[in-house]
């Protein structure tokens, strides 16, 4: 197993947050990772990203030309990134701030309200730890339940009741590409049932879309 | 970071936090991209420490406050990338011409000039032949990965002390940005307990005074001191080549690379190999020495060797003086700091291969 | 100021600020004599809540915001 | 409110491009650029005048100043300018540069181009941190702030004093005009003009080194709003560097 | 100095006499033995002619003034030696990705450190490598006689503009002291007829601004720059090489060496043509680019290569790149800065031509 | 006459070696040289002073001081001396610099040392001149002086102005004792060795930067003979550098 | 100095002059109040002409001579 | 023909200017030259010299490892050089400013009373153009009259006073020399006549030397 994901956003949003969980995560397990920002502060402004690999072998490159995963914060992130996700490969996006769908057919995308989800918790903060749970979610990468120990582990140096919002919102971003996944399957049950014959032609066009 | 259980590093602390475990007991450096976090990791550690840390006004203030802390025997260290280790070759061949032990790092950026601050491997030369005025010759670790990082920057005080020799830990900005997990193997140690240094000066308290300089008038005595440092240089040829092979029983083709550069060619001849290529790699670890002999014998076997490096060839110069005609050798050179990936390099080692294997049916 | 102001009482002003160039800093709202500026609830596609000039304005086009902005941003209108 | 408006002169001077800064929000260098700018189009120099960048967050100016520019290597921009100038003393020649590229690793090039009385200006942006770099200890940066470098706030003894560039230059023989200026407020930000102005006549007029130091916020680097910044300049910053001409040759008018 | 007959010129003085006919408009330049005369005739020469000299504060300083009189279309030059040029690394590192034309004298001391003034070789990586960061190279020329010196210096402005690289003129204390008659063969250059440089700034009158830099933050772009420089370097590679050969049909050994160095192996070799010896010469009169064909194909019949260097083997490395196997390669150095004479030269000769004229028995 | 003669104290202090110096009759570097010498013996540092030369005539320093030495690249003295001071607080740190070595190529590392209080001392040899390169224009060459590089006279326009070491350096925060001396009298000797006694004291006190600029005859590239180089400083350099405490932070005595 | 060379007046002085240490700088002669000092006909074996202690000295034992001595050649004596 | 000359002495003697002569001459002469001064201002004090070469062939080092002629102006140049000179060689010493003699047989030794010479015709500063002069007389390597024009061009520059007196002094160099070899000639004469055994015997010490 050797998965990439590339998390993008302005900075601020916690994106580097996120890919340092996944990895310290990953490495918990004894997997091997790697965590790579874009550094470059020779340049201000933009979008800021890094990318996490975590994977069973040795990592050549923990550069991510097709990544595996996007989670893309914003809108411009979803931009620059959308076109390069792997195949097959799988798109969190944070619903509350962007308002395009991926266009793409081969990835499924869950579109998170990480900014609102995380509000109704109790800090627009959290939106990040939102997302990673929905990352728990929707990949196999790490499961849930080490996710959060890696979190509360990182956070446990900053403040408690922060922490106790962080388990909440991993839990909420959990239970929301869950509920997601059920919702599509139920659909998709439905879909096939009631008409074969579209479902075959879009097939050819969507192709692996899911959802 | 002081457990010695697994850890999750930037490259750049991984350095920093060897360093301070190696004993190092000054720190002097000035900020540059991509190696920032290095020197603002070392002025937290080394005030923790209560040890020295400096931000000095340039490299070039940098590179002489090591000369003089060095000269009383300190453990010291400096860190730059690329424009500023050019700014430091003056001072390099200082050090080196008085047998000065110092661990330099240089996290490369691409150049020539400004450049950018992606990955690049474009100091080669620079670092293996002394950038700096005359013959002199510095150590050069090149680690692929951030642990190897850590190991390599722990062990470059103890060679720098041993041959009173500059030891260089050239990387490139991914591998100085990058996270991974390290695990420190050894215990830390107390600067205060490291052997001392005869030769080092600390004023002339019970013995005469002595003094440590580059400049031999006599010609005849400078003659003599640059035999003896080659003779050093030789010693050093010796022992302290390192390198790492991959799969090179049989190989037809050897990839040769480091660094980064050797991460991405191990992925890519594995998948060669999957193929049912006869691909190999050596991955020089040191650059200087650099595994001349072993390379040498090896192209004895091997037909072809394809260097791959993020420059446009600078290492291959030591490769073909290695292999002396007795196999090819080409270049795949990414000069433009874009880090290709191993489909793309196995793609490259495809090609060379098929010609090559066509060459000799 | 003021009384140049006062003296052209008549002649009205505005100011016009890009949305899209406005990184959000609000240091012209911070200098607007008259509160005109706000904030725009909806970013921009750089990510910012830019600043909006206000539903009503009591702008002498004294410049001031024009000038401290460092994005260009703004530019004042004049009556004819 | 129906009435017909008329656009005043644009905010962007011919002499800037038609380019978006790479600055943070409420970064000094944006306004700077545009102070510089409007002075080269007023002067009407525009076409005689080379500009030299820095490395600094200011090392892609020449995306934004419409003016021929050359990249200096970090530090060296006052004798990049000598040879642009010594070579072609018809031009007009500025040099810009942060705190930590003069004052730091470009001090001998800055002191001995003022000392020999280069006949060029140079723009000095004082924001008291490398910026670029990610808010490392500058000359500039006051005791008691804290960097990534100065960890626990900077201290004489360990870190050094801040350093006085126009007070240090004043004392040199070749030095025209020196003035400390800041763009934290409306009336610095014209004073700051005028200054820019009074830089680029002393050189038109011959009369040597020229040099404008502009205190100027880092938003970023000192973790604060825009505002705040503003504020910090008034309440700290002023205090190490008061403002002011401190030395001035000529008897010219601003 | 104006006359086109004979004249008695220390090296320095045929340097800088060279670069004012050439057009020399300005120079920079910071004093430092054995090159202060070449300085100090600068000062007198451009004040009588009108043009720029500056004393620089430094040698950092006076690269950067270089970089910035080049980069509007002046013809300029700065000489230093050794500790000098090392410092000067960074910024011919910009001037060369920038791609600004200008002429570097080097005139050696013996290095590392501040060593000494005597003629040495010892710079030769730091020339022919690029000292500073990144992948680029300087033209280089070694001359071998004052003469030469006078010519090269010359030709140096050109093919610095034409190219638009930086060109380093490499010479050692010895060529740089010493006088020798010179004829200046070409008319001086006004420098107010030079053609005008298309890409230079001056203001933007009647065309849009521009600017020259060497930051390109898009790898792909930094790249595609990088390349654009290697094929330039490739284009010189194929048009610029120059050396000399002595004896070299049907010569079993073939010695190898550049400036004073050669000028000794020419009377070692011809004391062993006296004797009977197949013995020739190759000198290099472009260091970079090497004559690397040239020796290829020579290798072809010759058995073995003596390079000659004072130092302790440098240049044998692109001797050994060229020959690629094909034929024995060996080093006398010299790096103490003691001149052998011809004698001892040919004495070393007649040992290796002995040696491997009974291995071919 | 015949009565029993005894030796007063030996001319040469025990700090220094017992070697014949290379330098020019009349040079002021062998007096400055034995002056330090005996400070160094009278505060009895001997076995804790590290010193460092220049590249300059005093390059060869080592062979006449009795003390721990190590070579400075031409300019860094004071880089290389924060270098062993901050590793060895407990040593007494020297660099010996001449006016090119220091006010030249130096300049950047001898102000950020100054700046930030480096607890070292400096000697700094004021004889106008690049001496041991053979008479080139150095910072401190005066106007109208004519070197091997200035060769019709130093211009202010042209060569720019000599530089005033001790007063640029008293700008800054962190230098604690300055002072400017001349070696071209009885008196002038005597109170050299005061003012260097009372630099390395500084030092010992843990107050931070001292440096003694000492004008210091070169008859050699001066072209004059050594009394006409005396009274040459006095005539004509001290104009432009006048001597005196510039600067003292404390209150103890010399 | 004249003070105390006058209480002290029945003390002698001298100094004595290392010829090959000697430069011939004569700076000893500038300094000497009493024109104690002179040139040396012969030449030294670094070719210089050393200062010579003069055959009818006046010496008080000042040291000035030997203060200022770049070359350490100087040497003064007191009476016992 | 190829002769390297070391001309040695003080600073201030006038040491280069007589390399610079030879050269020019041999120059003048259209033969390959070269002059090398010891540089090496980077230390002070000492003796200063130059060499100079002067052959119909082209000329591989410039430096004299065995010089066929020494100029020695002074006592410590005599003594750093007399062991260099090439067997066979000559040796010129201002004798005005040397005592020693050169303790080698093996070369001809003119002890040329420069000095006194040039201060005789009118200025002690004349001393090297008598050395010059000597130089002609003694070695083949210019003849007197290229010699005299050369430094009447070379100083022509200068002083006319001074090229009267130069001229003046070459000449009574020149004639020193030549009345010297007059001498020994006749001295040799003589010896060869009463002493043919000793004469044998002093050969094998002193083999070449000729005086
Ligand atoms: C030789 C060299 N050293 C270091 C750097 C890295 N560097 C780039 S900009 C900079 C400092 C920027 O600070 P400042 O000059 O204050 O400008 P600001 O970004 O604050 O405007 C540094 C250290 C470099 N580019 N070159
Ligand atoms: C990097 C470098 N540049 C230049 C030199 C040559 N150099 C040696 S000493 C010197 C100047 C000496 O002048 P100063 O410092 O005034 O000392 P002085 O000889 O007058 O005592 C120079 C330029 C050098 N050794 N290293
Ligand atoms: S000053 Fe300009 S950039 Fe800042 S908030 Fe106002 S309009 Fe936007
Ligand atoms: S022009 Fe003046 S009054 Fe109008 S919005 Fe701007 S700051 Fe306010
Ligand atoms: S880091 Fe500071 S100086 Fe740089 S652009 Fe941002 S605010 Fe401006
Ligand atoms: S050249 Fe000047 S400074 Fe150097 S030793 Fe001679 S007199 Fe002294
Ligand atoms: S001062 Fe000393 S060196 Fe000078 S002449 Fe007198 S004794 Fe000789
Ligand atoms: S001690 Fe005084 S009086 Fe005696 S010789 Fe010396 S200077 Fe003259
Ligand atoms: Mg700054
Ligand atoms: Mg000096």
């Amino acid at each position: 197993m050797s998965a990439k994901t590339i998390f993008a956003g302005f900075g601020g949003q916690g994106v580097l947050m996120m890919g340092y969980c996944l990895a310290t995560a990953g490495m918990s397990q004894d997997k091997h990772v790697t965590y790579l920002p874009a550094y470059g502060a020779e340049v201000r402004g933009g979008t800021c990203n890094c990318t996490i690999c975590v994977s069973t072998d040795e990592i050549a490159s923990p550069i991510a030309s097709q990544p595996e995963v996007l989670v893309a914060m914003n809108e411009p992130s979803l931009v620059k990134f959308q076109n390069v996700i792997k195949s097959g490969g799988v798109c969190i996006s944070n619903a509350t701030l962007i308002s395009k769908k991926i266009p793409r057919n081969d990835v499924t995308e869950y579109r998170v309200p990480a900014g609102s989800i995380a509000e109704k918790i109790g800090s627009a903060r959290s939106a990040n730890m939102v997302i990673l749970g929905a990352l728990a979610a929707a990949t196999d990468i790490v499961p849930l339940s080490v996710l959060q120990d890696t979190v509360a582990s990182v956070t446990a140096k900053k403040n408690k009741a922060f922490a106790v919002l962080n388990e909440k919102a991993i839990k909420a971003g959990y239970k929301f590409v869950m509920d997601e996944k059920k919702k599509a399957a139920a659909k998709k049950k439905k879909k096939k049932k009631t008409s074969r014959k579209a479902a075959e032609k879009s097939a050819k066009k969507k192709n692996v879309k899911k959802k | 970071m002081k457990s010695e259980t697994k850890q999750l590093l930037r490259g750049t602390e991984a350095i920093g936090e060897s360093a301070v475990r190696a004993g190092c007991q000054c720190y002097f450096g000035y900020p540059i991209t991509p190696q920032n976090e290095l020197t603002e990791y070392m002025a937290r550690r080394m005030l923790e420490e209560n040890r020295v840390f400096l931000q000095s006004e340039s490299e070039l203030a940098a590179i002489n406050m090591v000369l003089g802390a060095s000269a009383t025997g300190k453990r010291v260290m400096t860190s730059s990338s690329s424009p500023g280790i050019s700014l430091k070759q003056e001072g390099i061949s200082f050090i080196a011409a008085m047998e000065l032990p110092s661990v330099i790092v240089n996290v490369m950026r691409g150049g020539p000039g400004l450049g950018n601050i992606a990955p690049s491997q474009s100091d080669y030369y620079q670092a293996t032949r002394g950038g700096g005025h005359g013959d002199y010759r510095t150590l050069v670790y090149a680690p692929a990965s951030v642990q190897e990082l850590a190991d390599l920057t722990y062990e470059a005080f103890d060679k720098a002390d041993a041959y009173r020799i500059p030891v260089m830990i050239l990387a490139d900005g991914m591998m100085g940005q990058m996270m991974e997990p390290v695990t420190f193997k050894t215990k830390p140690k107390d600067p205060k307990k490291l052997p001392s240094k005869k030769w080092a000066l600390g004023g002339s308290k019970g013995r005469s005074s002595r003094f440590i300089r580059s400049l031999i008038l006599n010609p005849d005595l400078e003659e003599e001191h640059n035999w003896r440092l080659y003779r050093k240089h030789q010693r050093i040829e010796e022992r302290e080549v390192r390198f790492e092979e991959y799969n090179m029983t049989g190989a037809n083709i050897a990839v040769v690379a480091y660094g980064t550069a050797a991460r991405i060619a191990k992925a890519a001849v594995k998948r060669c190999v999957d193929k049912n290529m006869h691909v190999g790699l050596i991955r020089p670890i040191t650059l200087w020495p650099f595994p001349m002999k072993h390379i040498y014998e090896a192209a004895g076997t091997v037909k072809h060797f394809l260097t791959f490096e993020m420059s446009a060839g600078q290492m291959i110069d030591d490769v073909k003086l290695a292999v002396e005609g007795r196999a090819g050798v080409s270049l795949y050179g990414r000069p433009g700091r874009v880090v290709p990936t191993p489909a793309e390099l196995s793609r490259v080692i495809t090609r060379t291969y098929n010609k090559i294997m066509k060459d000799y049916e | 100021m003021a009384k140049t102001a006062a003296k052209k009482k008549k002649k009205q002003h505005k100011i016009v600020i890009d949305r899209e160039l406005c990184k959000g800093c609000y240091l012209c709202i911070y200098v607007c004599p008259n509160d005109n500026i706000t904030i725009s609830k909806k970013l921009n596609a750089k990510g910012y809540h830019p600043a909006e000039f206000g539903k009503a304005p009591k702008c002498t086009g004294c410049a001031a915001c024009m000038l401290v902005c460092p994005d260009l941003a703004i530019e004042v209108y004049d009556e004819e | 409110m129906s009435k017909v408006m008329k656009k005043r002169k644009p905010a962007r001077p011919s002499t800037m491009k038609d380019a978006v800064t790479h600055y943070c929000p409420g970064c000094g260098h944006s306004v700077i650029h545009r102070l510089v700018a409007e002075v080269i189009e007023e002067l009407g120099i525009q076409d005689k005048t080379i500009g030299v960048p820095p490395a600094g967050c200011a090392v892609l100016a020449y995306n934004y100043f419409d003016v021929d520019m050359v990249e200096a290597p970090h530090g060296r921009g006052a004798a990049v300018c000598t040879g642009i100038k010594r070579g072609n003393p018809e031009l007009v020649v500025f040099s810009y540069q942060g705190d930590g590229d003069l004052a730091a690793i470009g001090t001998a090039e800055v002191i001995h181009a003022a000392n020999r009385g280069e006949n060029i200006t140079i723009i000095f942006v004082n924001n008291a941190v490398y910026g670029m770099t990610g808010g490392q200890m500058a000359p500039t940066t006051l005791l008691g702030m804290k960097t990534t470098t100065s960890p626990i706030g900077r201290e004489a003894h360990r870190e050094g004093n801040p350093v006085n560039v126009c007070e240090l230059l004043a004392v040199l023989g070749g030095s025209a005009y020196l003035e400390r200026t800041a763009v934290n407020s409306v009336k610095g930000t014209i004073r700051t003009k005028k200054a820019i102005r009074k830089a680029f006549r002393t050189q038109l007029e011959g009369r040597g080194f020229s040099l404008v130091e502009i205190l100027s916020p880092c938003p970023t680097n000192w973790k604060m709003s825009p505002q705040k910044s503003w504020e910090w300049i008034d309440e700290v910053m002023m205090k190490q560097f008061p403002l002011g001409v401190i030395k001035d040759t000529g008897k010219g008018e601003a």
